[in-house]
């Protein structure tokens, strides 16, 4: 090789980011172990935020007497049935907003009207309509995941590949059938992440539903610890708020690579 | 069966598209339909098929389609359309689940169609796990499923590469030796048309017209052993799309 | 005015009439009589008060004392320095209410409150200890009483209007007309159920131990206010032109959004008692807060010693 | 022709919902009308929902004491501030973990636990963080805007066209160029998609924000309302909240329009 | 400047792609790649251009570039990979930015290089509103606007409907004829290689090797007057390839 020859640069590579293993663990751990630190030494004051530890402490104290369980059942029953009715609500009303013109065109405008209604503002009304019972509760969670899975699940319709179903429609396949083969697979990605918002959404409604005459759950706990200025309670509470989404989202996750193993 | 195609014109909006097509497709007969981009052959084939409604103009079908045919006007699109949720044998059965035909039947056909196409061992892969080349196989084996009377294929090989193509060509001229099947055969590519076309139908480009219908007397099957005549045809009908294609590259295209 | 910078101080309210004073030394000056550049911080619930004077973020406030002050008051953040709205045995107060449905099934006395429920703010309200004084003066427990929380007065008339709840507490100005217009029953008044010292003033610890001089003015001010208070609204039909003044004033801060002819009306029938001179009720603060701490909502070893400043007003006991 | 010809029978069509012109106001319109009877007539008891005319009349009242604009302008300067800051965090936050491996490994993980923590729980904690003033309120708005950005932001960035980037590498343009040049624009409609959600959501969490010691903004007046139980003012609020983000999100289509003019 | 490939393998994962490649480029002429759908022939050119890095091997570049040239090694996509929401001025003006030239210097490049691709009347148009060959076009101005040394072509044509892909290939013989620059040109095409091709390089399926190395000594410009020549030479090729493709296509794609 002559020695005038030098190798092509490298100019590649990046925009790219790879999962880095260890490094979630890692910062939930320096955050955690900073933030203890901190309230150990005194640089964090009690009155701004108790010591992680405090927070765990009054986990296990809600574990000891059993009170735990009591919490996060009454929540978790609140949050499937509000969700799931929200979801399958939102499901087929999102469906007509995305085959039918003139239940798009009456649908959309009342959502988008709808949407942006602070739950809490209403809670009021929800007591008088639905009573202070299981009811109003499950239905701030049920209105909140409403509107945002109609919106994901016309706009999952509405990107179904259109040749898809003018293939569908060029076999002779029934109305039906095209909707249930074709448009309902097609929208799945869609769907499937707008529950992803909705229940994120649902647990986060959770401490507005749980305002109305709750004695027990996740969010009274937390609304309470409130109103005691117990922020070591908060704190353990808003956690198991946090591993109840993240929980929920690795639940997702697996539904996920079940249903859309074919991508 | 035949197929009539008379005084079809065609706008979207304020583009026409199409402007006066007179065509008859005979039973048995493969029809190629060439013309620059544009011009409006998908938009005619979708016609033939039902799939849409000319502004004025019509297509009609002239006797009965023959007995046991599922879906007399079927269609082979260039990108397969195959459902990405769905094995091989799933994206066939798709289209045979609406006829009540019962279970064992459908499999019947899956299976059998899927020999004639050489994918018996793909059955249960997904289109992903699918090349391009075995992917319009599996659409066309879904298109024998219902057992048409007349195939509309749109650009079927174009998404292909080039030595596949040529592949999937022989093996649709086998077929057509066996079954004598109708078509209807939109392509770009001229040596495409000149091997499997009874006849070429030149279309001009937009609003679509057309320019001139050439018939190849030569026998499907023999049509090897004349590459003269065939390339004195391609060179005649490249002629003709060239200047069109010029044309047609020379304008913005507003879509 | 003075020619020297006056001390700041930053006043939390609520749009209530029993915040009145506040309203008053604020109209007439009297803060600024004592040297005192007055702001006044306009909340929505009572509790955020409590947070933002233990943050630093307001000087004085006046709330009930609840769940939420004692433990902001055992993390040593919060001094009481003064007593305001008492329930007092000749004067208008807190009306304990029945649902329709509930009166007509015989709720009709507040003894007859053991085994329904009963709507309230929030766990550790003083609705809460309303339905503990209820319990402890009929002789029965606390747990026979149904407590609903429902954050917010406005879900609690809701929810009793709609018979959903038995009963419930509510402000003299909110039952009266509720009564008359049939909506719910007034079956009985909080002041007969024993001494209850509702409201209290605090302030900042900062304040009582570094600036105790500023608390004294601010007091000093604020009882003149309570002063004029007591001359008018205690007794409206003892000199009208000087009631209809007074509702003026306190018209600017409450009620504002309806016209002054139809704010008038509540104001004057929402003028609870406040304690002559800001006296405390010592021994009642005591007796809540040992009712705080038998329901776990205070911690246990919290006296009234420890958040309570003495020497700036007089004790009732 | 012969007589046994028969024209190709028409399979096409549907699956394309199409603008139906006046239908979203009718809807608008017809349930406002049958609300109104109802309550006229009686069928609706005024415990339930106050008619409109009377929500109609307690913004009438708002304007008349010249009281609207004091409530809306306060809320919007919140809205603005929390979102402008809320959204401009979250696309850097949002680029960096879009680019960067060891950002993304921190950050996905630290967003996806804190989404979920409903705001209000926060409250209290708020008010010793960020006392009561303005920035409490905006800090409510910031980081309940902030969540939603970072997410669509990097999704945006991961779902640039990467032959579109190495474009950009082949010719040697520098990696400012090319996030600012091609990654930017590329995102851009993902970006934009995100900033509609996190308005919306912006807009829900103005009642929270305003639940702080706010003496004005719809939110508070909202609040009020529903302590005093005055429905009329309630629905009023809630109208305002309702046209505000209608408000918002024609703007952002809008801009969508004048940004994405190359789609 | 010459370019020199030796010895290059490289695997994704589990999955070889290449093996052994050796290879020159010599300065001015045009060497095409062809083989079977994913034997890597993207990735050899991702090698040589220094988007990627091969697991062994290496490409070395022999000799300076010609002065004036910004970019040595540049490429021609087969998707064209114009930025939608730039014009075709906008397109060609970002690969100059970054240079530093001054905005009138960008500015008359931009204008020669539209001007030498007939594409001046649509210097203010978006991609949306070109025709495929408007946009390869585009990208081919592009590519000249650096004063590459090398241009490495993936597919450049393949896009595009036949019509215009020869239209654009003639466009690409003048071109080389007036600028005689070096070439690395991908394709399936196989007509497309033995007319613009000095050498033609053909690869086995994957992993990836250099199965035969075509030479064809006919100048470019006198390759329209030989076409038994080119015909024969194609004919060669289309039976080492029909092979490899033959064998590819029956194998389960699973990526
Ligand atoms: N649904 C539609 N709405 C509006 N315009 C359309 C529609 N479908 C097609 N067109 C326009 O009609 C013209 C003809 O389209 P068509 O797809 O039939 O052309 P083609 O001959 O098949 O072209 P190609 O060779 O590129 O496939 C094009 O200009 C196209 O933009
Ligand atoms: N980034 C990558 N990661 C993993 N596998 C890759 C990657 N890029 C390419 N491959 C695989 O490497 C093989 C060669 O790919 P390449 O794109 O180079 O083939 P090709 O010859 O250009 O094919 P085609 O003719 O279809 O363009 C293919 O099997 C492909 O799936
Ligand atoms: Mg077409
Ligand atoms: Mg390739």
């Amino acid at each position: 090789m002559s020695d005038d020859a030098k190798p092509v640069p490298y100019r590649g590579g990046g925009f790219a980011p790879r999962p880095v293993g260890l490094v979630g663990p890692i910062v939930f751990a320096l955050v955690l172990g900073l933030w203890e630190a901190g309230s150990r030494l005194g640089w964090i004051s009690p009155i701004i935020l108790p010591a992680p530890s405090q927070a765990l402490g009054a986990l296990a104290d809600l574990v000891e007497t059993g009170r735990l369980w009591l919490h996060v059942s009454a929540s978790l029953q609140r949050l499937v049935q509000g969700w799931v009715f929200g979801a399958l609500l939102g499901v087929l009303v999102g469906f007509a907003a995305g085959l039918f013109s003139l239940a798009r065109a009456g649908i959309v405008p009342v959502v988008a009207a709808l949407f942006p209604i602070p739950k809490i503002a209403l809670l009021p009304l929800f007591i008088i309509w639905f009573g202070i019972g299981e009811e109003s509760k499950v239905a701030t969670i049920l209105f909140g995941t409403f509107f945002p899975t109609v919106i994901s699940v016309y706009g999952g319709v509405d990107n179904v590949d259109r040749n898809l179903i003018r293939m569908g429609q060029s076999f002779g396949l029934g109305w039906f059938s095209i909707v249930r083969k074709i448009v309902l697979p097609g929208a799945m990605p869609a769907i499937l992440s707008g529950f992803r918002i909705s229940a994120s959404i649902a647990i986060i409604l959770l401490v507005a539903a749980e305002m109305i005459g709750a004695e027990y759950g996740i969010g009274a706990y937390i609304l309470l610890a409130g109103n005691l200025m117990a922020t070591d309670q908060l704190v353990a509470g808003v956690a198991m708020l946090s591993i109840l989404g993240l929980t929920v989202s690795w639940v997702l996750g697996r539904i996920e690579k079940a249903v859309l193993r074919w991508r | 069966m035949d197929l009539h195609i008379s005084d079809i014109s065609h706008s979207y909006g304020a583009t026409e598209v199409l402007r006066g097509i007179d065509l008859h497709i005979t039973a048995g007969q493969i029809v190629c339909l060439i013309g620059p981009s544009g011009c409006g052959k998908s938009t005619l084939l979708r016609f033939v098929g039902g799939l849409e409604r000319p502004r004025s103009g019509r297509v009609v079908q002239i006797g009965e389609p023959p007995a046991g045919c599922l879906n007399p006007l079927t269609y082979i699109f260039q990108d397969f359309a195959l459902l990405p949720w769905r094995t091989a044998a799933g994206n066939i059965s798709l289209v045979l689940e609406d006829h009540g035909l019962g279970r064992a039947a459908v499999r019947e056909i899956v299976d059998d169609v899927l020999a004639r196409t050489k994918l018996t061992d793909f059955r249960d892969a997904l289109p992903r796990q699918l090349s391009g080349g075995m992917k319009q196989r599996v659409a066309i084996a879904r298109a024998l499923a219902v057992r048409p009377a007349c195939l509309l294929m749109d650009e079927p090989l174009s998404a292909l590469d080039s030595q596949t193509r040529d592949l999937l060509l022989d093996d649709l001229l086998d077929l057509w030796l066996r079954e004598r099947f109708t078509a209807c055969y939109v392509t770009h590519n001229l040596e495409e048309a000149v091997r499997i076309g009874h006849r070429v139908v030149v279309l001009s480009r937009r609003p679509g017209q057309i320019r001139e219908v050439v018939d190849l007397d030569i026998p499907l099957e023999d049509r090897l052993d004349h590459p003269e005549a065939l390339e004195t045809r391609r060179r005649h009908l490249w002629e003709l799309m060239r200047e069109e294609a010029l044309a047609a590259d020379k304008e913005l295209a507003d879509v | 005015g003075s020619a020297l910078a006056a001390d700041k101080v930053v006043i939390g309210a609520l749009r209530f009439t029993s915040h009145a004073p506040t309203f008053i030394a604020y109209e007439k000056g009297y803060f600024k009589d004592e040297g005192l550049d007055a702001e006044i911080k306009f909340f929505q619930a009572a509790q955020p008060i409590a947070v933002a004077i233990a943050s630093g973020d307001i000087d004085f406030g006046i709330t009930a004392l609840t769940g939420g002050f004692y433990n902001l008051a055992a993390k040593g953040a919060l001094k009481v320095v003064g007593g305001l709205y008492t329930e007092d045995t000749k004067h208008n107060g807190m009306a304990i209410m029945a649902s329709n449905k509930a009166f007509e099934a015989g709720l009709k006395t507040p003894a007859d409150i053991k085994g329904h429920s009963w709507a309230m703010t929030q766990q550790g309200s003083s609705f809460h200890y309303m339905a503990g004084m209820i319990a402890a003066k009929y002789g029965f427990p606390l747990s026979d009483i149904s407590v609903k929380p429902l954050q917010k007065v406005g879900a609690m008339i809701g929810a009793v209007k709609s018979g959903q709840v038995d009963a419930m507490a509510m402000v003299p100005h909110v039952a009266v007309p509720l009564d008359k217009a049939g909506a719910a029953k007034i079956i009985g008044w909080v002041r007969d159920l024993g001494d209850y010292q509702v409201t209290t003033i605090f302030t900042s610890t900062n304040n009582v131990q570094n600036n105790r001089d500023k608390v004294e003015r601010f007091m000093r001010a604020y009882k003149r206010a309570i002063a004029d208070y007591r001359a008018v609204m205690l007794d409206p039909a003892k000199d009208p032109a000087a009631t209809e003044a007074m509702v003026d004033i306190i018209h600017k801060y409450v009620y504002t959004d309806r016209p002054r002819d139809k704010a008038a009306g509540p104001i004057k029938a929402g003028a609870v008692y406040l304690a002559k001179d800001a006296a405390l009720d010592m021994a009642d603060l005591k007796r809540q807060l040992a009712w705080f701490q038998a329901q776990g909502f205070a911690p246990k070893d919290l006296s009234v010693d420890a958040f309570v400043a003495p020497g700036f007003v007089d004790s009732m006991n």
